[in-house]
């Protein structure tokens, strides 16, 4: 921060460029933003702040735009308008937001480095129970049930699927990156 | 992808290395953190204000040999790769010694023994200010915010992680499961006083140590790093000398026999 | 992509309407959204679209938003502008920081010119182990494996992501300044 003048602090901003800062700032905030939070990073007070997210609105719902400004749960957020709800479902489809939780991510890698692998086998490498990552893989079509191991019990045994390999951007399971190729990056 | 949304930040600033004088003939180096020995080489070349295409490699291979044997604390993977720049800048400076020693044969003129280095030197000079100019863009980005977190479907098959995600997780288990091995890998690493006592008990039976014959029985990187860091040592503390007849013939570690100095 | 009769689709929608959806689409999209995703959602044509987000740049330049329109990363994103980052920032403080050091980088602009390239191939040029350096990257996601090299022990080969264009503010890869431009030497 660079020395300033106090009488300044107010003149500082015009009317749109605190427009401007509070749009800003309630796109970028994870959950809904308070006035409260906007007179504390701002240093402006509650009526100006206030002042000018109605002329936000304002400015949204004249402009045609996709996009709203709401209050929800006490503070402001921007949020798309219900009447496009059909496409964007469409697009958070082909978006790749799931994630494995990290109990089916470790599930997965031992049975790519270890297929075939049964229950019991990745129980004893993981050290704890996996079969409800086990069924999440295989709900995900991430593996494949590879028959039974000839042993006492039969244990089915799991190995990578065709789809694993897609997913994973992978020609064939030789594309897996080895332990040498990261001897060194591991420490 | 959403923790990938963390901005960078740079760890950016860069000290240069400077020699600290502690007493009348003790001298503490403080290196600057250098990326590697090319950027060391740069660096010495620019203070000395020498050209580039015409680097005075006698002085510019002492300097750097100061500053690698002044080095105070060595990281291992880094020590080695400025010790073979080390190597390259003895080879150099004695094939500039030498007459030109073909020519003779037909074989055209005969290249600057430096040439390579110089074109290495160039090719690095691209990227670091590459790496500049990628460092003053993400800095303007670092300015740059997208929104915040929406609620979101999560009604799709695609998995966000990479074979490296599995990868790690996959090494994070096995050391977990397999610490014995790891011990016993440990307990065969030979440390830097080892290594010098050893070679010097050699050296000091024999008299001559046949460097390329004891670097050849080295079996692992690290010992092959303590061997080197053993005869820069030795050299600094010991009345002994390093011979080489011909280029690319073997060098040889020789112990004084007047013990003159 | 299914082709579908493009007289009906194109009549389906008015131009605000467009613009309007693009919008909400952008806005909603993890990634900056590609012209072409645009097109297989809102089955409209390619000029269509591309006309829609033109317009709707248009529009955020030209009202003193907060806001802009951006293309990153072979796609389209709406981001702040770089005026608010103070604010921004002191909102987002607790964030964490991921930190690249100068090796790091100088490694990252070697795979950028030089991908796909192998890690020996990188160490040739910088001249120094880039193992660690290549590890960071990797865990930040700035580069990507690109296949093993069909040469002898058939080394992992790296490149950039998408994520290292977005970083970095790169429409994509052709927008790097050329390497030779870098050429001025030591003095």
């Amino acid at each position: 921060m660079t020395e300033k003048d106090p009488e300044n602090e107010k003149a500082r901003r015009s009317v749109s460029e605190l427009v401007a800062v509070c749009e800003a700032l309630i796109f970028v905030s994870d959950e809904p933003i308070t006035v409260r939070e906007l007179i504390k990073i701002l240093q402006e007070d509650g009526e100006t702040i206030t002042a000018a997210i109605e002329h936000l609105k304002k400015e949204y719902d004249e402009r045609e735009s996709g996009l709203q400004l709401r209050e929800i749960g006490g503070g402001w957020q921007i949020a798309t308008r219900t009447e496009h709800h059909e496409e964007i479902r469409e697009l958070l489809k082909t978006q790749p937001a799931a994630k494995l939780s990290l109990a089916s991510l470790e599930t997965l890698s031992v049975i790519a480095y270890k297929q075939p692998v049964t229950v019991p086998e990745i129980m004893d490498i993981r050290g704890v129970q996996s079969a409800s990552s086990i069924k999440t893989l295989l709900d995900k079509r991430l593996i494949v049930s590879k028959g039974r191991k000839e042993t006492v019990g039969r244990p089915m045994q799991y190995g990578t699927s065709k789809d694993f390999l897609i997913q994973f951007g992978l020609k064939d399971l030789s594309e897996l990156p080895s332990v040498e190729d990261f001897e060194d990056l591991v420490q | 992808m959403e923790e990938s949304k963390e901005q960078l930040v740079f760890d950016f600033d860069k000290v240069e290395p400077h020699i600290v004088r502690e007493s009348s003939d003790q001298f503490n180096v403080q290196m600057g953190n250098f990326d590697g020995p090319l950027d060391l080489l740069l660096f010495l070349i620019k203070r000395e204000e020498a050209n580039i295409f015409d680097i005075p490699i006698a002085k510019i291979t002492d300097e750097y040999l100061r500053y690698i044997r002044m080095m105070k604390s060595f990281d291992f993977a880094v020590a080695a790769d400025f010790l073979v720049m080390a190597a390259t800048l003895i080879e150099i400076k004695s094939k500039m010694l030498l007459p030109p020693e073909s020519g003779i044969e037909g074989e055209e003129e005969v290249e600057d023994p430096r040439q390579e280095l110089v074109d290495r030197l160039l090719e690095y000079q691209q990227f670091k200010n590459a790496a500049e100019m990628l460092w003053s863009r993400a800095t303007v980005e670092q300015a740059v915010f997208t929104r915040g977190e929406i609620d979101s479907d999560e009604n799709n098959m695609e998995v966000a992680a990479t074979i490296f995600d599995l990868f790690e997780k996959f090494q994070i288990i096995i050391e977990r499961h397999k610490e014995e091995i790891k011990m016993e890998i440990k307990r065969e690493e030979m440390t830097l006083a080892q290594m010098i006592s050893g070679m010097k008990t050699r050296l000091f039976r024999e008299k001559v140590l046949n460097l390329m014959e004891f670097f050849g029985e080295i079996k692992t990187r690290n010992e092959l790093v303590l061997a080197f860091i053993s005869v820069l040592e030795i050299v600094r503390t010991e009345s002994v000398r390093l011979t080489q007849k011909k280029t690319f013939g073997d060098i040889i570690l020789r112990v004084n026999t007047d013990t003159a100095n």
